[in-house]
């Protein structure tokens, strides 16, 4: 059966990929799904942690992930599209006319 | 019923302060109000006074504070401190009477701020309890800031700031030292107390106490001010309005200095004694460095500033020698440069008022259109120079002739200091009273208000001068107290 | 496990308030005026009355929410902090038009959210505390639709927060997967710290932490949030969220066991060093005096870090944590409430009153605001009449007792920088010539009742600190 | 046993390739489909590692609900065409050029070190090389557990679902997509409803 | 005795301070006359303090000033035969002043001040000849320096005596600066400042010390009594009105310096190297004076040099160990010279302020023979003829410079001798430039009017001019059939010994030798500056010119001062201001602050307001982190 730490690393290689997609992308949505992936990657983290350990803790944290996700793209897309309808791009670096 | 009195005569004003604010609508019985106020505290320390004198032992006041950090409401008074606080009455009253005509715009905030400084004056003179002390020696820039802030002349904001940012930075490493020192003395005492007579018997590695002490220098040193770090004094005067300069250097100066002796030296007896040369040396650049740049100022407040510069300097030569004489010799001295540098601010003050600068070359020739004021002028600049039989000579001689038993090349070149005073002390006058008038519109001489305020000064300034002995024997008691205080003072004593 | 519904009755208050709030939003069209504010204000102050009057027992309350006379204190300052941010925004949100049952209700989630995130001592309800209260400050941020600054700042705070909390995620998932505890303190008590797993899950936890305190390599979404987002709700995001942050880093700390905070310890050093450097020096040249007071809240962090480090073993670093925490609340609500109430004059497209030449000369057109925002300033630069002078003197009590001398020095030197900025913005209220004065709206009676009782807490907690410190002396034994 | 093996190695191959397919396709929409085959290789994963209810949960919650709304936010908001560039071709910055290189080059190189440093970090742990035995968690005992430990937690998770509600409702309330930048907010029927609760 | 003395002090004060608080609400007239009647008192108390003390020492306490520990200054008297001398002179000669004054201030409006400052003065010039303790005798000391700085500075109104005063206060500052390390010293070895206390214990002093403390008075001295190094202030501060030059830069202040060293003579007596140092002082000024006041053109600024050579004189006498000779001189020289003086000024008052003594001739002579008289007997006993005052007082010290031990002194003789003669030829150049011969500005005012001064100015010159010549009658040596008087009184003052019986030939020889060379002055002067004299013009033709202005510039000791002492301090302290103070601190305290503006700037970059730079950052800080746990537990 796979080794524990085989898929820690997928998860942990999901995480980078996710995050790397934030760094990368300039729209606003793409970054938007970068933290989707980082998020999943927890869960599949949390799923071999809980088979490792034989709690079913893990799984239980799973479901709040889940939760979490959907509430957070549910406002983002929300937030972004009313911005974009407002200032009409999406792309990340336009808004920066608070600096300093 | 007298440790009451300690903390009623602390509180008065603040009280006062906030009655004031509470008429801010109506100026001028803000200034009656304030006028009642520093009246009343003025008697309450006078029959304090009376009280100390007839059983002259120190009155303590002792309430616990703040309980988890171990802070107490420590208050105690003895020779040194009362005379302190009388000077700071009187001087506070004089500069609600000196500012009646001239302060104008937001005149309740003014007195506030006003009495709110005497509060954190006197507080700071009667604390002994050293988290009081930095509590009070902070408070006392607050008002100070926006006195020079809001009521000052032309460049006002600059030299405010100025003078909040050096006094603040001094202050916060003293935070510093200060909680170390209560550290080091939890760590061998098992107990937290703030208390100076506590802190003093705590036993410090040369190398931590230097550092300890060089923080309390350097704090004291900004407000004294000594030399490297003196240069918000002038700035902060010129744009000073009259009651802020008075304030400014008839008291704070001297807080730097009660502070050097009241808790730097016990404080920190091994560091202070090794360090004493360091401190005469800055108190003769002090000396003489002020003196000489007063001899090229061309405007007078900035001139009088540099000159109180050169008079502290004085002061900390007398400290720094710790012996009988001297350190008598400078507090005695401290009460007199409150009284003359006073006086020659309001004087400045009102020829500013009459002829509209504070130049010079604006002001020749006023002994013949202002007799009184030109009289008055004379008197204190001759007090300033060290005239015998004026205030100034007695310190001055204690401290000179004193010096000879410790180091006696320093009492040497501190009467070639007193020369230095001399110079541009007769330029000033000789620019401001003698000579032809420049304009000959008529100035108005002085006023009732104005002669009754420089009278009351003349009159104490040339008591002083002629029978200091009171003031000398309520010194006494405190001075051999903080001769021979504690025991590892006794090394200093034996120097 | 029987469950002790005391522990979370403050929980439900907040809970049911803000369902009751949407309901009458949506169920009750002409209610009267105001009732919105009322229902808030009622369900918050009873939370706060709650968490104080009754002590549960012992025991976390389903094994997650620990009802400890801790949490309960600072379940009672998040009520507080929240009631404070409802008084300043009541007239403020009226308006500009964004006082509908959205912006009360959502501020009773995000006190929620900080409860939670408090009192946690599970990984789960941490979390979960922590993303409610993101959300609900993402939208809080943006309620101001009409304003295009809070447009961007909802957006900046949305993307960084997402990203943040995904880390913070996957770190309590390495954490887990290497201890297989899901108690926060059970899984940071691990015997030996050498264990890698445990510290990558423990790094990325931390950065999780510092993106929501703003320390200072995460600190760049700060000024523009505060500056974009409308005044109340900064005040409410600066002291909230990063003390309920605190509140639970304190937990982890005091729980941590020495070779865990042997690992800790050095992070938590940099950090504090780093942000009270940074946040001090970048204030320096800010003109905008939100951006100010983000920097100065950012400092501000610095060093409740730096007594952070003091607060293992005797608790007098903890007392300290506890005591500013509560200080800097009330300066910096009284800091941003006095903005708000000064912008209340802002035509509604606008953001707010924020350029210093704009505050000239306000300390008189505005005495009441000017003066609270002088007081305020004054306790934030740590000068005697404040509450802030006796918490940064406990701070670096408590750092210097623990022997940190060395960042108890780079935290004098901090507040030596910081005196310039705050005195330069009092002397720009009260010593520059008054510009030409603007129309004064009528501020309504919460706004002024707000900054009564900061002005005077404020200098309260300056002269007769020791009845707080008791509290909270008895909270930690 | 080796079957585990070759099916988790297959499936991670499958979520690697696709997840990376999708962050750096340009045309959004072929985005979302590579991203529901990974979350389907996920939701595969989670049934090979003992969660048969997540694994069901995981395609319909995340596959289903969240790609698809993502897919509807797509197709409704008018974004410059499918085509968006890569952060290299950024319109916006004036000097392309290395300017471009550090854009992409930068990221990807902080990426990658992150990677090195973490796969460091699991690869010297010693306890991870501990073969995972096979179990199976059913649904009803997953559900028994997750309601009688974590109903706290579960009911803090639909409050959190109802504040994303509630928010999405109040940002999306004056209409979606195009034009909303036209209209002032004052605008008729939006301020006669502010007005009622004013 | 001690409400006699007390009296004696007092009066003079109660005058001043009358004047000071009533003196614009009473008449002029009461003004003036409590002034007189001030200083009138404090002689007659004088007179009766004089004789009842008989000679005695004696210490009276009136009460003590301040106190700390054993530095007590009190204000007490040391009433011993050199002090009743010296008072009964000063408050002598000040009466006869003060008289004078109210007819030559007549015309002034400020007389309240001018009378204040005068009584100021007497009862200053008081203290410092009967204190006892050294600090309240510094009272007087510095009270006499503050008196005069406002009396040469009278007519303020013309900044040139202002500048005038200024320069007088800070000289004699200048020389004060000596006498407090002095009574620092005294304070540090004897722990006591009586003078009585320090006499009588000088014998513990080591020789050094001994010097030490003989320059450090001397060069006190040498401020006060304006003497070579210290003399500058002198000639300028003629610029007040004469009756303040008569008595202050005459009579009482500048003898106050001589009388110090008299006082504390036991202090230095012991170290020869401090008395060759006085002596040689002494001689120097002496001449140098001498050689100045030849070639003055105006008539005080003549007198004022002549007075800083009498003083190197009595100077000369303490230096040779000759208290008496030296007190005798004091004494004398304070009436001639006051009376020189006093004359000038109706002079002067009578030419309507005019000073130039070329423009006065014989017509004065008939005018004033009230004046002429007197000033012809004053002249007589400057220049040391034989029946006047002034021969026997100067006989005296040349006497006893001659007998002192070792050649120096036979070398320091010999130059005194050559100023007397200088001393003749200068005081009748003035005789006769001033009296006879025609004003060389004959043309224009010819016709000047010359105006009657008042009585009583006339009436104070003569009691003067018979002092001026039977004063010698005071001090008689044997061989004229005198008794010495005034050796025998000054016999038990330390430091006033007998220099054993003088032999007959000597005394013989040098009075001869002196009126010899008086009579020879004399006649130079007639033939020099007489009516038809060669030298009488203000300025000489040719080579001479030269040397003409180094004399009349006193050789530019002054512009010496000016030029490398005052100039470059007042440089320095504009260096100072501006580039130490200004420039160097307060620029450098202010850039230091600016470095840290400037960091600001580059943090302040670091927001940059893009969203992508946020977001690295973020996972910047995230990599920092794990590397800093990595690297710190060595993972690796």
């Amino acid at each position: 059966m796979a080794v524990y730490g085989q898929v820690i690393l997928l998860g942990m290689m999901l995480f980078v990929i996710g995050g790397a997609c934030v760094l990368i992308r300039r729209n606003l949505i793409m970054i938007l799904i970068g933290v989707e992936i980082m998020l999943n990657a927890a869960g599949i983290v949390f799923i071999a942690a809980s088979l490792r350990w034989g709690a079913l803790d893990g799984q239980a944290f799973v479901i709040f992930i889940m939760a979490v996700a959907a509430a957070e793209v549910a406002v983002g897309l929300a937030l972004i599209v009313y911005c974009q309808g407002r200032s009409g791009s999406i792309n990340a670096d336009t808004y920066n006319t608070l600096k300093g | 019923m007298i440790p009451l009195l300690l903390s009623a005569i602390i509180f008065l004003p603040l009280f006062g302060g906030l009655i004031v604010l509470a008429f801010s609508r109506y100026p001028d019985r803000c200034r009656w109000i304030s006028l009642g106020i520093t009246g009343a505290d003025l008697f309450l320390v006078a029959n304090l006074l009376v009280q100390f004198i007839q059983n002259p032992g120190a009155i303590t006041v002792d309430l616990l504070w703040i309980e988890t950090f171990g802070i107490r409401y420590a208050l105690a008074l003895d020779g040194i401190s009362l005379l302190l606080i009388l000077l700071t009455a009187f001087l506070t009253l004089l500069c609600v009477l000196v500012s009646w005509r001239s302060i104008t715009k937001r005149v309740a905030a003014f007195h506030f701020f006003l009495l709110l400084s005497q509060t954190g004056v006197i507080g700071l003179f009667l604390a002994t309890d050293l988290f009081l002390f930095y509590l009070f020696w902070e408070l006392q820039v607050i008002p100070l800031f926006f006195l020079i802030g809001i009521w000052g002349h032309s460049d006002r904001v600059h030299a405010a700031i100025k003078f909040f940012i050096f006094s603040i930075t001094g202050s916060l490493l003293m935070l510093i030292a200060l909680i170390g020192v209560v550290m080091i003395h939890k760590s061998q005492t098992g107990e937290v107390s703030f208390s100076i007579y506590a802190l003093n018997t705590t036993l410090l590695t040369a190398k931590t106490e230097g550092w300890l002490y060089a923080a309390f220098l350097l704090a004291f040193a900004i407000k004294i001010p000594l030399f490297p770090v003196h240069t918000w004094l002038p700035d902060a005067h010129t744009e000073a309005p009259t009651a802020g300069s008075v304030i400014l250097a008839g008291l704070l100066l001297k807080t730097g200095m009660y502070g050097l002796f009241r808790i730097g030296f016990p404080l920190f007896p091994g560091a202070a004694h090794n360090s004493a040369s360091v401190l005469l040396i800055l108190g003769f650049i002090g000396l003489f460095y002020g003196a000489w740049i007063a001899l090229a100022q061309q405007d007078m407040k900035r001139l009088v500033a540099y000159s109180s510069i050169s008079h502290m300097g004085l002061m900390v030569i007398g400290l720094a020698l710790w012996n009988r004489y001297t350190l008598s010799g400078s507090i005695l001295q401290m009460i007199n440069h409150g009284l003359v540098t006073s006086a020659l601010f309001i004087l400045v003050g009102m020829i500013d008022e009459r002829i509209g600068s504070r130049q010079m070359e604006k002001a020749g020739g006023l002994w013949r259109k202002m007799p009184l004021l030109s009289g008055f002028f004379l008197l204190f600049a001759m007090a300033s120079v060290g005239l015998p039989g004026l205030n100034n000579f007695v310190g001055e001689i204690l401290i000179l002739a004193g010096a000879f038993k410790t180091r006696p090349w320093v009492g040497a070149l501190g009467f070639v200091g007193i020369v230095f005073t001399l110079v541009y002390t007769l330029r000033l006058i000789q620019e401001v009273l003698f000579g032809e008038p420049k304009t000959d519109d008529p100035y108005p001489d002085l006023s009732l208000r104005e002669t009754a305020i420089l009278g009351a000064i003349a009159i104490v300034v040339i008591f002083i001068g002629l029978h200091p002995d009171p003031l000398l024997n309520l010194l006494e008691g405190p001075v051999g107290e903080l001769l021979g205080g504690t025991k590892n003072l006794l090394t200093l004593q034996g120097y | 496990m029987q469950s002790d519904w005391i522990v979370i009755l403050p929980h439900l208050f907040l809970a049911g308030g803000g369902l009751l709030i949407f309901c009458i939003g949506a169920f009750w069209k002409n209610r009267p005026d105001g009732t919105l504010f009322i229902t808030a204000l009622l369900s918050a102050g009873a939370a706060a009355v709650e968490a104080l009057a009754f002590s549960g027992s012992g025991t976390p309350f389903a094994g997650m929410v620990s009802g400890d006379s801790f949490s309960r204190f600072f379940i009672a300052l998040f009520c507080g902090i929240s009631v404070i941010t409802l008084l300043f925004s009541r007239r403020y949100a009226l308006h500009r038009r964004f006082s509908g049952d959205e912006f009360y209700g959502l501020i009773l989630f995000a006190t929620l959210g900080m409860a939670l995130a408090a009192g946690a001592t599970h990984w789960a309800i941490l979390f979960l505390g922590v993303e409610l209260l993101s959300i609900s400050l993402y939208i809080l941020i943006a309620i101001h639709k009409s304003s295009q600054a809070a447009n961007e700042a909802g957006i900046k705070y949305f993307i960084m927060g997402s990203a943040a909390s995904a880390i913070l995620l996957f770190g309590i998932a390495i954490l887990y997967a290497s201890t297989g505890e899901m108690g926060i303190v059970e899984s940071l008590n691990a015997p030996d710290s050498r264990n890698p797993l445990f510290l990558l899950g423990l790094g990325m936890v931390i950065t999780g932490f510092g993106f929501k305190i703003s320390l200072v390599p995460f600190h760049l979404w700060t000024p523009d949030v505060y500056q974009g987002a409308p005044a109340p709700v900064a005040g409410f995001l600066s002291t909230g969220s990063k003390i309920a942050m605190v509140a639970a880093l304190l937990r982890i700390v005091t729980g941590a066991s020495p070779p865990v905070w042997e690992v800790i310890a050095p992070v938590i050093w940099t950090l504090a060093a780093l942000t009270i450097i940074v946040g001090n020096l970048t204030a320096l040249v800010q003109d905008h005096i939100k951006r100010l007071l983000a920097y100065s809240s950012i400092a501000q962090m610095g060093y409740l870090l730096m007594a952070l480090l003091a607060s293992r073993g005797d608790g007098a670093g903890a007392s300290a944590v506890i005591f500013y925490s509560v200080i800097y609340a009330f300066m910096d609500l009284g800091a941003f409430g006095a903005v708000s109430l000064v912008s209340l004059g802002e035509p509604m497209a606008r953001a707010d009153r924020d350029s210093l030449t704009a505050y000239r000369g306000l300390g008189y057109e505005y005495p009441f605001a000017g003066a609270l925002l002088a007081v305020s300033l004054l306790s934030l630069a740590g000068l005697p009449p404040t509450g802030g002078f006796i918490g940064k003197f406990a701070l670096f009590q408590a750092a210097i007792g623990a022997d940190y001398m060395a960042i108890a020095v780079i935290g004098i030197i901090g507040a030596i920088i910081s005196i310039y900025y705050y005195i330069k913005v009092i002397a720009v209220l009260y010593m520059r010539p008054t510009r030409v004065p603007t129309p004064h709206t009528f501020p309504g009676f919460s706004g002024p009742v707000a900054c009564a009782s900061i002005f005077a807490l404020i200098v309260l907690m300056g002269i007769l600190p020791g009845s707080l410190l008791e509290v909270i002396a008895v909270i930690l034994s | 046993m080796w079957l585990y093996s070759l099916i988790f190695y297959l499936l991670a191959a499958v979520i690697l390739s696709s997840t990376l397919l999708a962050i750096t396709r340009r045309n959004l929409v072929h985005m979302v489909i590579y991203l529901i085959i990974s979350f389907f290789g996920t939701g595969l994963l989670f049934f090979l590692l003992g969660a048969p209810l997540l694994a069901a949960l995981e395609v319909i919650i995340y596959a289903g609900a969240i790609m698809v709304l993502f897919l509807f936010i797509i197709m409704t908001t008018p974004s410059e065409g499918d085509q968006e560039k890569l952060k290299g071709e950024d319109p916006t910055c004036q000097s392309c050029g290395p300017i471009r290189l550090l854009h992409t080059g930068l990221p990807i190189l902080l990426a990658t070190t992150l990677l090195v440093v973490a796969g460091l970090f699991i690869f010297a742990d010693p306890e991870i090389r501990v073969a995972l035995n096979p179990a199976m968690a059913s649904p009803a005992v997953f559900g028994r557990f997750l309601f009688e430990r974590y109903w706290f937690p579960v009911e803090v998770a639909s409050f959190l679902l109802f504040v994303g509600l509630v928010g999405a409702w109040y940002l999306g309330r004056d209409g979606l997509g195009a034009g909303s930048m036209a209209r002032v907010p004052q605008s008729e029927e939006a301020e006669s409803e502010n007005r009622g609760e004013a | 005795m001690k409400p006699i003395l007390l009296l004696l002090m007092l009066f003079p004060l109660l005058g001043g301070l009358f004047s000071a608080l009533f003196g614009r609400r009473v008449s002029r007239w009461t003004v003036e006359r409590v002034a007189c009647a001030g200083v009138i008192l404090s002689f007659i108390m004088a007179l009766i303090a004089f004789d009842s003390s008989g000679g005695k020492h004696q210490i009276i306490t009136f009460f003590t000033w301040f106190q700390v520990a054993d530095f007590s200054v009190l204000m007490d008297v040391r009433f011993d035969p050199l002090a009743a001398f010296m008072a009964l002179t000063v408050t002598f000669v000040s009466s006869l002043i003060h008289i004078y004054s109210v007819g030559y201030m007549k015309h002034d409006e400020g007389y309240v001040r001018y009378f204040c400052y005068l009584n100021l003065f007497v009862f200053s010039m008081l203290v410092i000849t009967l204190a006892d303790n050294l600090v309240f005798l510094f009272l007087g000391w510095e009270g006499v320096g503050f008196c005069s700085y406002g009396l040469i500075g009278f007519w303020y109104k013309d900044m040139k005596n202002a500048s005038a005063g200024r320069k007088a206060f800070l000289l004699t500052r200048i020389g004060d600066v000596a006498f407090g390390i002095a009574i620092g010293l005294f304070f540090l070895i004897f722990n006591s400042l009586s003078i009585t206390y320090i006499n009588g214990h000088a014998d513990i002093l080591t020789p050094g010390t001994m010097t030490l403390f003989g320059l450090l008075l001397l060069w006190a001295a040498a401020g006060k009594s304006a003497q070579l190094p210290l003399s500058v202030w002198l000639p300028d501060a003629m610029a007040g009105p004469t009756p303040v030059s008569a008595l202050i830069h005459a009579a009482t202040m500048v003898t106050a310096g001589v009388y110090l060293l008299m006082r504390l003579f036991p202090v230095f007596s012991g170290s020869a190297t401090a008395m060759a140092f006085i002596a040689v002082a002494g001689t120097l000024t002496a001449f140098y004076g001498a050689c100045a006041a030849l070639m003055q053109g105006d008539i005080k600024r003549v007198l004022a040099y002549s007075t800083i050579s009498q003083l190197g004189y009595m100077f000369l006498a303490v230096g040779a160990g000759n208290i008496t000779a030296g007190m005798f001189h004091l004494v004398t020289h304070a009436f001639f010279k006051a009376l020189l003086f006093l004359a000038a000024g109706c002079v002067i008052h009578a030419l309507h302020e005019e000073q130039n003594i070329f423009r006065m001739g014989k017509k004065l002579r008939l005018a004033l023979p009230g004046v002429y008289w007197p000033f012809l007997a004053g002249a007589a006993a400057l220049s040391a003829l034989p029946p006047t005052a002034g021969f026997f007082s100067k006989d005296e010290i040349l006497i006893s410079t001659f007998l002192h031990a070792g050649i120096f002194y036979k070398f320091l003789w010999f130059i005194a001798i050559l100023t007397a003669a200088l001393t003749a030829l200068y005081t009748f150049r003035l005789f006769f430039i001033v009296f006879t011969g025609e004003s060389l500005y004959y043309e224009e005012e010819s016709e000047k009017s010359v105006e009657k001064p008042p009585p009583n100015m006339i009436a104070t010159l003569w009691p003067l001019g018979v002092l001026a010549i039977f004063a010698g009658l005071l001090n008689l040596p044997a061989g004229w059939g005198g008794g010495g008087w005034l050796s025998e009184y000054f016999l038990n003052i330390p430091g006033a010994a007998h220099h054993g019986e003088i032999p007959h030939s000597v005394e013989n020889g040098m009075a001869i030798a002196s009126a010899v060379i008086g009579i020879f002055g004399i006649i130079c002067a007639w033939f020099l500056y007489g009516p038809k004299g060669l030298l009488r013009r203000p300025d000489l033709p040719g080579a001479w010119g030269g040397l003409f202005d180094l004399l009349r510039e006193a050789f530019y000791l002054d512009w010496l001062y000016r030029r490398y002492i005052a100039w470059p301090f007042e440089k320095m302290a504009d260096i100072l201001w501006n580039r130490v103070d200004r420039e160097g601190i307060d620029r450098g305290l202010y850039s230091f602050a600016n470095t840290f503006m400037l960091f600001s700037q580059i943090l302040r970059e670091w927001t940059s307001g893009r969203l992508s730079g946020y977001l690295f950052m973020l996972f910047m800080g995230l990599t920092v982190i794990l590397c800093l746990l990595a690297i710190n537990f060595s993972i690796l």
